[in-house]
C-alpha cells in the first residue's frame, strides 16, 4: 500500500448564518494516499464542495472551522495562520479547481497578469519574464496553445478555461489537487479533456493525488481509484472504485447509482435531486441514520442512535442493514 | 408565500416597511379622526410652536402639523401614482425591447437610453409649467412619463437574460404566441425586479414631486411637503428662522424616502443571494 | 532652481496685484447702498427700449441719470420744480412750461425747450412708453430757448395725463440722440436695441459700472443743481446689488449691508424689536404709505360671475382684515369699497358716506342673504347653486407666484369664499401666463393692481384702468387694461369729462358717481392698499432718512421724484 | 480600423443623434408653455393708462422683432441654422442681452460648482462603499444606515438645513450668491476667498448627497464582486487580500463608471435645483429664471448647454470605459 500524503479527522466545518449553524462537514475522515484520485461523490447539498474547500485549510466565512484535523504529512493545517497557509501551502502544496470556470477568472485580467500575480505571490524572486516563460512551457508540454496567456478570460470556451485553470492551479507542482466537480458545466467532449489532462499531470508526477468531487458518481469509474460517498455531512460508504460501483453496500450509493443523471448546463447550483425525497435539513440534524427519512429499508432501529461505520470486509459502511455485494438484497431481511 | 416569509425575515425589508406604513397610516388616519381643513388660516405668519398649534403656523397662518400630516399623503399619492405609471411603461418597454430584441431592442433601447442622458428634471420643468391644470393627478401622471426609463432598463436587462431559458423556448414549441409568452413565462419571473423597482419608483416620485412644488410647479389647493418647503423658502422662513416651516416637510420627504430605499435593499438582499455577503 | 525662482516671482506679482485690485472700490461712507429697485441682470440704460434697468426703469430712480421736468411728492401729490420751473394751463387746451435756465447736460451742452419738444415728439415717431400722449396731443412746440406749448385735441384734451407727463417722462438730450436715431437708420428695432452704455443725462449721477450682481453710480459733481440748491448728493457712490431672491435682499439689508430697501420686509417691526436699527415712514401700522389697491378682477362675461349680485356676495365675503393683517403683515389699512383712496392727495375725493351707503364690508351673513335673495341654494356640498341649476364654483382666481403678499390674499379670499358657499380655487401661474391670461381675459378671476403709479392723474387713471370701455377688445383678444372687459356708458362718459375738469366741487361729484356705479356693479374688489414703493433703511452707515417725524422728503426710496431731496440730507455715521 | 475605435465611432454616432433629438426637444418642450412672452414683456414696460392703441403696436412690433409671427418650422430652422453659427440667440426678458454673453457669463459657475462636487462625491463615495463593503460587521451596519438616510435627504432640502445651520444659526456662511455684492470679480485673494465662501454651502450640499448615492451603489457592487468566484479562487491559490482587493475595486469600479455616466443627467439636475435655492449665479438659476419668464431663447441655450455639457460628459465616460474595461472591446469584435 503507498504511503498517505494527507489524513484527514474528523474534519467538522459549519456555515454560520444569522446566528443558525448549518453542519455542512459534520465529522469526515478521509486518508489520501500518493499517486491516487480519491473520488468523492454526492448529490448536491451533501456537503461535497464544502468538504473540498475545508480540505484546503482555507475557511472563508461564512464558513467556520469546528474541529477535527487535516495533517498534510507532518503539516497539520487546519490550524495554521491563514496568512501563512496562504502564502506557504495554497497553490504550492494543495491546489484546487473550482466549480465552475465560468466565473473563477477575474474578467478584467489577462491570463498573463493572473498567473503573475499567483507565482509572484510564492516565488517573489522571479521576474515576470521567467513566470511567462515556465508558463508557456507548462502549456506547450500539456499541449495547450499558449495564445491562451494572452487572453481575457471572456475570449475562451468554457472547455478551454476549465483547462487552463486546471494547468493554473498545477502550475506550483502541488501534492495534492482539489478537483471540486470540474466537469459539471461541461459538454462530453470537453469532459474528456479534462479527464485526460487530470490523467496526464497524474502520470508526470505534476501532482501527487487528485480528490475529485462530483455528483455524477458514475463519472469517477473512469478516474478515481477509491471512492467516498457522502450523505448529509458525512462519508457514508468507502471503498475502491469497483467496490462502489459494482457492489455498493450502502443503499444511497445504490441510488446514485441507478438515477438517471442529467446534468442541467449553465444552472449552477440548481441541479435536480438526481434521487428521489430530498436530503434532510442540515441545520437540525435528527437522531439515528441520516438517511432513513429516504430508505427503502429503515427500521425503527435505525432512527435511535447515530450510525457508526461498519466494516464489512475491507470495507465502510455506515449502514444497519447493509446490502449484499451480490445482488443488492438487504442482508438482514 | 416563501418569499413572504424570506422577505420578513430580512430586517432592513422589515424596518422599512414599517416605517412607511406607519406614515401612511397616521397620514390615512388623521383625518378620520381631526376634521380640521388644513388649508385653514388659524393664526398669523409664522407663529412658532405652542400648545395650541404644536409646530407653529406657516406663511398662510395654518397649523404646520395638519398641513404636514395632509401633505405627506399628497406626497405618497403622488408617489405612487407617478411609481405605478413609471413601472407601467419602463416594464412594457424593458420587456418587449428585451424579449423581441433585434430592431425593436434597438429602436426602444436608444429612446430610453435618449431618456436617460438628458436631465430629466429639466424635460419635468418644462413640462410641469406647461400645465394649465395643476392637478395633483397631471402632476403624477407627468412624472411617471418622465421617470420610466430606469425601470424600462433594469427591465430590459432581467429580460434578455430569460429570453434563451428553456422554458421560454419549451412554450415557444407549445405554440404560444410572444405576448402570451411575455405575459406567462417572463413577467412572472422578473415580477421582483419589477417590484424593487416599483418601490424606487415611489421614492423617485416623491422627491420629484417635492422638487417640482419647491420650484412652485407644484400641485395648486393641496398641500404637499414639497409646497410646504417652497412656501417656506418662498416667504424666508430659512432667513426668519421659522424653522417649524421647513424642517418637518424636510424629515417627512427625506424618512418616506429613506424608508422605500430601506426596503429595497432588504429585497435586494433576499432576491441577489449574493449581496447578504454570506 | 533658476525655474522655480522665476514661478515665485510670478506667484508674488499675482498676489500683489490681487491684493491692489481688491481694495476699496467703493468706500462705504460714501456709497449707498440700496435694492429692490432691479430684480434681473441690468440689460441697458435706453429709454426708448421698453424694458431700461434701474435707475432709467419706470418709477425708481426718476432724478438720477436723466431727469424729469417736475419732481412729484407722493405725500401732497404736488408736482415740484426740477428742470421745470412752472407750468400752467392758461386754457382747457392749452399748456405752457417755463424751463430753469442754467441747466446743462452732463457733456456741458446746455439743456433747452428745444431737447423737451425733441423728446416728446419721438413718442410720436416711434412706439415708446409716452406715445400714448399723442392720442390727446396735438401739437408741441418752443417759445424761445426756455419754453414751449402743448396743445390739446379739441375732441379728447386729457389734462391729467398730459400733466402726468411733466413727471415721468424723461427729458433726453437731443444732440445725442437724433445721432443714435441717425446710426441706426431711424429703424426703432435697431434703436431699441442700443445698450447705452454711458448715459448723458442732466441728473447728478453717471453710470459708473454694471453686471449681473449690481449697478454702481458715481456722482457727476458739475451738475446744474450744485449751483441752484446749494450743494451736491452726499453719497459719492450709489450701488444697488442684484439680489437673486428676497431672502438675499432683506438679510443683507437687516445685516446693514444695504442702507434703503424697496423689497416687502414681512412683519418689518421684528427686525426694530430685535434692536436692529432699521425703521420705515411710519414706526406704526401700516408702517408704509399706500398708495395702490391691489384688486381682484371679475370675468364679467362668464356665467355666473356675470351676475353682480353674486360679485357682491363675494365681496361681502372677504375678509379684509385678515388680508391686511396676515397678507401684508399689517402694511395696509383694512380694504374699503372704494376706488378712491382714503389717504393722500385723492383722499379729497373720497365720500365717506357713499361708501358707507352703497359700498359693502366683510359680512359673511349679508353675503348669504343676497345669495338667497337671487334664488340661490345651498347645495349638499355647502357650495351654492343658482336657480339656473348653476354652481359657485369652482372658480379659479389667478395671480403670478412668488408675489408672496397677493398669493397669501387669494389664499384668504378662497378659504372666506368657501365658507360662505362659493367655490374659489387659488392658480399660481408664472408672471407671463398671468399677464396674458389677464389680458386675453382667460380667467375667473384675477388679482392685478389698476394703474399701478402714484401719478397725478389718480384716482382717474385706476377708474380708467378698472373700467373704461373703449377701444377694448372683447374676450380672446388682447387687451391693456379693463381686463374684466366692463362696459357702462355712463362710466366711460364720466372718464371721459373729469380730464377736462378744474373745479374741485364738480370732479368730486363727478367720481362720488363714478365710485357709486362701481359700487353698484362690482366689477373689481379692492382686496388690500399697498405702497407704490416700500421704503425702509438701515442706520447703520447712513443716518437722517426722512420719515413721518421728520418728513423733509416724501417716502420715495431717496431716488426717486421728490425723494431725491433725501440724498442731499443724509449723514455717514462716521 | 481597430475595433476600439470602431467602438468609439460607433457611440459618436449615438450621440450626434441624441444632440439632434434635444435640439429639437429644447425647441418645442418650451413653446408648450401657455401665454407668451411678448404680453408680459409689454404689460411690463406699459405704466397704468395707457392706450389699447400704443401697446397694441408695441406688442405687435415685438412678435415681429423677435420673429414669432412667423410659423413654427421657419422659426425651428432659424434657431438650427444659429446654432449650428455657434449663435443662441436675443434673449426676451433680458432684452438686448445676447443669450451667448449670459451663458457665458453662467457657465463657469455652474462648472465650478458641479464637476468637482460630482467627481469628489463619486470618488469618495466609491471609497467610502468599498470600505463598508470590504470591512463589513459594525463599520458597515452603522455607516450604511446613515449613509442611506442621507442619500433620502433630496437635495434641495439638504441645501435649506445646511443654510439655516450655517447661514442663519451659526452665521459663519452667507446663504447666497456667488459673492458678496462689495466686490467685482477679479483675480485677487480677497474676491477667491468670498467666493469660496459662498461656494462652500452648495458644494458641500451636492457632494454629501451624491457621496451617500454612491457609496451605496459601490457597497452594493463590492458585496457582489467579493462573493463571485474569482474571489475564492485566488484566494484559494494563495494571492494575497491586497491584491484581491484590487481586483474588486477595479470590477465594481467598472459599473459604477457607467452608473456615472447614466446618472451624470440626474445629478446635473439635482445641481440645478442646488443652484435656485443658493441663488448660485449658475445656469441653473439663469434657466429657472428664463422658464418663468418664458424666455423662448434662454430656456433653449440654456438647455442645449446643459445636454450638451451631459453628452459631452458622457462620451468622455464611455471612451475611458472602453480603455479600462476590455470586455466592451471584445463585444465590439464580435458585432
Amino acid at each position: 500500500m503507498k504511503k498517505l500524503v494527507a489524513e484527514v479527522e474528523n474534519l467538522k466545518a459549519y456555515y454560520k448564518v444569522k446566528g443558525r449553524i448549518l453542519k455542512a462537514v459534520d465529522g469526515v475522515s478521509l486518508g489520501l494516499r500518493d499517486g491516487e484520485v480519491l473520488g468523492i461523490a454526492g448529490e448536491s447539498g451533501c456537503g461535497k464542495s464544502t468538504l473540498a474547500m475545508s480540505l484546503s485549510g482555507l475557511f472563508l466565512p461564512p464558513l467556520k472551522y469546528y474541529g477535527g484535523k487535516i495533517k498534510l504529512k507532518d503539516i497539520e493545517i487546519s490550524k495554521m495562520d491563514r496568512k501563512l497557509l496562504r502564502k506557504n501551502v495554497l497553490g504550492k502544496k494543495i491546489s484546487f479547481i473550482p466549480q465552475s470556470a465560468m466565473n473563477a477568472l477575474n474578467p478584467t485580467l489577462k491570463i498573463r497578469n493572473f498567473v503573475i500575480d499567483v507565482l509572484k505571490e510564492h516565488e517573489p524572486e522571479l521576474s515576470e519574464e521567467e513566470i511567462i516563460d515556465r508558463v508557456e512551457e507548462r502549456f506547450d508540454s500539456l499541449s495547450l496553445s499558449k495564445r491562451v496567456i494572452n487572453s481575457y478570460p471572456f475570449e475562451l470556451s468554457g472547455g478551454m478555461k476549465q483547462r487552463v485553470i486546471t494547468v493554473i492551479s498545477t502550475l506550483m507542482n502541488p501534492e495534492i489537487l482539489l478537483a471540486d466537480e470540474p466537469t459539471s458545466a461541461l459538454d462530453v467532449s470537453s469532459q474528456h479533456q479534462i479527464i485526460k489532462l487530470i490523467k496526464t499531470l497524474l502520470e508526470r508526477r505534476i501532482v501527487k493525488s487528485v480528490v475529485f468531487i462530483t455528483h455524477e458518481l458514475p463519472l469517477l469509474r473512469h478516474i478515481a481509484d477509491r471512492i467516498a460517498i457522502m450523505y448529509a455531512g458525512q462519508i457514508v460508504e468507502r471503498g475502491t472504485t469497483s467496490q462502489i460501483i459494482f457492489s455498493p453496500l450502502h443503499p444511497y450509493t445504490k441510488m446514485l447509482m441507478s438515477s438517471i443523471i442529467t446534468p442541467e448546463k449553465g444552472m449552477k447550483g440548481k441541479e435536480l435531486p438526481v434521487v428521489s425525497g430530498s436530503p434532510p435539513n442540515l441545520y437540525e440534524i435528527v437522531a439515528g441514520c441520516r438517511f432513513a427519512e429516504r430508505c427503502p429499508y429503515v427500521t425503527e432501529e435505525c432512527k435511535i442512535n447515530e450510525i457508526k461505520f461498519h466494516k464489512i470486509g475491507d470495507r465502510e459502511v455506515r449502514c444497519l442493514h447493509p446490502l449484499t455485494e451480490r445482488n443488492g438484497i438487504n442482508a438482514a431481511k | 408565500m416563501e418569499l413572504l416569509r424570506s422577505l420578513i425575515k430580512s430586517r432592513k425589508f422589515l424596518i422599512g416597511t414599517s416605517i412607511f406604513l406607519a406614515l401612511l397610516l397616521t397620514s390615512l388616519i388623521f383625518p378620520l379622526v381631526n376634521s380640521s381643513d388644513p388649508l385653514e388660516m388659524v393664526g398669523l405668519l409664522y407663529e412658532p410652536p405652542s400648545a395650541e398649534h404644536v409646530l407653529g403656523t406657516d406663511n398662510f397662518g395654518r397649523d404646520v402639523l395638519i398641513e404636514f400630516i395632509y401633505g405627506m399623503k399628497t406626497s405618497i399619492f403622488v408617489g405612487l401614482v407617478a411609481g405605478l405609471i413609471a413601472t407601467l411603461i419602463g416594464t412594457t418597454i424593458g420587456v418587449i425591447a428585451g424579449y423581441v430584441g433585434r430592431l425593436t431592442d434597438n429602436i426602444l433601447n436608444s429612446t430610453t437610453n435618449l431618456f436617460l442622458v438628458i436631465p430629466s428634471f429639466v424635460i419635468l420643468i418644462l413640462l410641469s409649467s406647461s400645465l394649465k391644470s395643476r392637478s395633483l393627478l397631471f402632476l403624477a401622471i407627468i412624472i411617471g412619463i418622465t421617470s420610466w426609463p430606469w425601470t424600462a432598463r433594469a427591465v430590459r436587462a432581467q429580460t434578455s437574460s430569460l429570453r434563451t431559458r428553456e422554458h421560454i423556448n419549451m412554450a415557444k414549441l407549445n405554440g404560444m404566441n410572444n405576448f402570451e409568452i411575455m405575459l406567462s413565462e417572463i413577467l412572472p419571473y422578473v415580477s421582483s425586479y419589477i417590484f424593487m423597482a416599483f418601490v424606487l419608483q415611489v421614492a423617485s416620485g416623491i422627491l420629484s414631486e417635492a422638487g417640482l412644488s419647491m420650484l412652485g410647479l407644484g400641485p395648486s389647493d393641496v398641500v404637499s411637503l414639497g409646497t410646504m418647503l417652497s412656501w417656506a423658502l418662498l416667504y424666508e422662513a430659512v432667513r426668519t428662522g421659522a424653522w417649524w416651516a421647513f424642517f418637518p416637510p424636510t424629515i417627512g420627504i427625506s424618512l418616506i424616502t429613506f424608508s422605500l430605499l430601506y426596503m429595497n435593499t432588504g429585497m435586494d438582499e433576499i432576491f441577489n443571494p449574493r449581496l447578504r455577503g454570506e | 532652481m533658476k525655474r522655480g525662482v522665476i514661478f515665485l516671482s510670478i506667484v508674488g506679482i499675482l498676489v500683489l496685484a490681487a491684493f491692489a485690485f481688491a481694495i476699496g472700490e467703493f468706500p462705504r461712507s460714501e456709497t449707498l447702498y440700496v435694492n429692490g429697485l432691479q430684480w434681473g441682470p441690468p440689460t441697458n440704460w435706453n429709454p426708448l427700449a421698453g424694458n431700461p434697468s434701474w435707475p432709467i426703469s419706470a418709477g425708481s430712480g426718476r432724478e438720477l441719470i436723466y431727469e424729469t421736468q417736475f419732481m412729484y411728492n407722493m405725500i401732497n401729490g404736488k408736482l415740484e420744480p426740477l428742470i421745470g420751473e412752472k407750468y400752467q394751463w392758461v386754457d382747457n387746451l392749452t399748456l405752457v412750461v417755463n424751463l430753469r435756465k442754467g441747466v446743462h447736460w452732463q457733456d456741458g451742452e446746455p439743456l433747452t425747450s428745444e431737447d423737451v419738444v425733441y423728446t416728446l415728439e419721438l413718442g410720436k415717431k416711434y412706439s415708446t412708453g409716452w406715445s400714448n400722449l399723442w392720442l390727446y396731443m396735438k401739437d408741441v412746440f418752443t417759445v424761445g430757448k426756455y419754453e414751449y406749448v402743448v396743445k390739446l385735441k379739441p375732441e379728447n384734451p386729457n389734462r391729467l395725463v398730459v400733466t402726468d407727463m411733466l413727471v415721468n417722462v424723461y427729458v433726453l438730450p437731443k444732440h445725442i440722440w437724433e445721432k443714435i436715431e441717425k446710426d441706426n437708420n431711424y429703424d426703432i428695432k435697431k434703436i431699441r436695441e442700443f445698450v447705452n452704455k454711458n448715459p448723458i443725462g442732466s441728473g447728478p449721477y453717471k453710470l459708473y459700472s454694471y453686471s449681473p450682481e449690481k449697478i454702481a453710480l458715481v456722482r457727476y459733481d458739475d451738475y446744474w443743481g450744485k449751483s441752484v440748491f446749494g450743494k451736491l448728493p452726499v453719497p459719492k457712490y450709489i450701488v444697488h446689488p442684484i439680489f437673486k431672491s428676497n431672502d438675499d435682499g432683506n438679510l443683507a439689508f437687516e445685516k446693514g449691508n444695504i442702507d434703503m430697501s424697496q423689497q416687502f420686509v414681512p412683519q418689518i417691526w421684528k427686525m426694530w424689536e430685535k434692536g436692529l436699527p432699521i425703521a420705515t415712514w411710519y414706526d406704526h401700522p401700516p408702517y408704509y404709505v399706500p398708495a395702490m389697491i391691489p384688486s381682484l378682477w371679475f370675468n364679467l362675461h362668464k356665467h355666473p360671475l356675470d351676475i353682480p349680485q353674486v360679485r357682491k356676495a363675494i365681496a361681502y365675503s372677504i375678509n379684509y382684515a385678515k388680508i391686511a393683517q396676515l397678507a401684508m403683515t399689517k402694511y395696509s389699512p383694512t380694504a374699503k369699497s372704494s376706488l378712491i383712496l382714503p389717504f393722500g392727495g385723492e383722499k379729497k375725493y373720497f365720500n365717506e358716506e357713499a361708501v358707507k351707503e352703497y359700498g359693502w364690508e366683510y359680512n359673511p351673513k349679508k353675503a348669504e342673504e343676497l345669495l338667497k335673495s337671487i334664488g340661490a341654494k345651498k347645495g349638499r356640498d355647502g357650495i351654492y347653486v343658482l336657480k339656473d341649476g348653476t354652481r359657485l364654483g369652482p372658480f379659479k382666481v389667478e395671480c403670478p407666484y412668488g408675489w408672496t403678499d397677493w398669493m397669501v390674499s387669494l389664499q384668504i379670499v378662497a378659504q372666506s369664499a368657501k365658507k360662505i358657499g362659493i367655490d374659489i380655487q387659488t392658480y399660481y401661474p408664472d408672471t407671463p401666463v398671468w399677464a396674458n391670461d389677464r389680458m386675453t381675459g382667460n380667467f375667473d378671476m384675477i388679482m392685478d393692481t389698476p394703474a399701478p403709479n402714484a401719478l397725478p392723474s389718480q384716482p382717474w387713471s385706476r377708474f380708467y384702468a378698472a373700467m373704461y370701455s373703449k377701444d377694448v377688445p372683447p374676450i380672446g383678444q388682447l387687451a391693456f387694461r379693463n381686463w374684466g372687459r366692463y362696459k357702462n356708458a355712463r362710466a366711460d362718459e364720466i372718464m371721459e369729462k373729469i380730464p377736462t375738469v378744474t373745479d374741485e366741487n364738480t370732479l368730486k361729484s363727478l367720481y362720488t358717481e363714478l365710485d357709486k356705479i362701481y359700487m353698484r356693479d362690482v366689477p373689481i374688489i379692492g382686496l388690500e392698499y399697498r405702497p407704490a414703493l416700500f421704503y425702509e433703511y438701515n442706520t447703520t452707515h447712513w443716518t437722517n432718512f426722512p420719515n413721518e417725524k421728520n418728513p423733509y422728503a416724501p417716502p420715495q426710496i431717496c431716488t426717486d421724484g421728490a425723494g431725491i431731496r433725501a440724498l442731499y440730507e443724509i449723514k455717514p455715521k462716521k | 480600423m481597430s475595433p476600439y475605435f470602431k467602438y468609439i465611432l460607433g457611440k459618436l454616432k449615438w450621440y450626434v443623434l441624441i444632440f439632434f433629438a434635444a435640439l429639437f426637444l429644447n425647441f418645442f418642450l418650451p413653446r408648450l408653455i401657455p401665454g407668451n412672452p411678448i404680453s408680459a414683456l409689454v404689460a411690463q414696460m406699459a405704466g397704468g393708462g395707457a392706450s389699447s392703441d400704443v401697446l397694441n403696436k408695441l406688442y405687435n412690433s415685438y412678435i415681429h422683432e423677435f420673429g414669432l409671427d412667423h410659423p413654427w418650422y421657419v422659426q425651428f430652422i432659424d434657431y438650427v441654422v444659429k446654432v449650428f453659427h455657434g449663435d443662441l440667440g436675443t434673449s426676451f426678458s433680458l432684452y438686448p442681452t445676447k443669450v451667448n454673453t449670459i451663458l457665458a457669463q453662467a457657465l463657469p459657475w455652474t462648472i465650478a460648482l458641479q464637476v468637482p462636487s460630482i467627481l469628489l462625491g463619486w470618488i469618495l463615495g466609491n471609497i467610502l462603499g468599498a470600505l463598508a463593503a470590504y470591512k463589513k460587521g459594525k463599520f458597515d451596519g452603522t455607516l450604511f444606515p446613515i449613509t442611506l438616510f442621507v442619500s433620502s435627504i433630496p437635495y434641495f432640502c439638504f441645501a435649506i438645513i445646511l443654510l439655516y445651520l450655517f447661514g442663519v444659526i451659526l452665521n459663519i456662511l452667507p446663504i447666497g450668491g456667488g459673492y458678496s455684492m462689495a466686490l467685482t470679480p477679479t483675480f485677487s485673494i480677497v474676491f477667491l476667498t468670498d467666493a469660496l465662501k459662498h461656494y462652500l454651502l452648495p458644494f458641500l450640499s451636492l457632494l454629501l448627497v451624491i457621496i451617500g448615492g454612491q457609496a451605496i451603489g459601490m457597497r452594493e457592487m463590492s458585496i457582489y464582486e467579493l462573493n463571485t468566484d474569482y474571489v475564492r479562487y485566488a484566494k484559494l491559490l494563495g494571492v494575497s487580500d491586497k491584491k484581491i482587493i484590487r481586483y474588486v475595486f477595479k470590477n465594481a469600479m467598472l459599473p459604477q463608471i457607467t452608473g456615472l455616466s447614466i446618472s451624470l443627467g440626474t445629478m446635473v439636475g439635482g445641481a440645478l435645483i442646488t443652484e435656485i435655492v443658493f441663488s448660485y449665479p449658475g445656469i441653473g438659476t439663469w434657466l429657472f429664471n428664463a422658464i418663468r419668464q418664458q424666455d423662448y431663447p434662454l430656456i433653449q441655450g440654456g438647455t442645449l448647454v446643459i445636454t450638451i455639457s451631459v453628452l459631452l460628459a458622457n462620451f468622455l465616460i464611455d471612451i475611458v470605459y472602453g480603455i479600462v474595461d476590455p470586455r466592451i472591446r471584445a463585444s465590439q469584435l464580435e458585432e
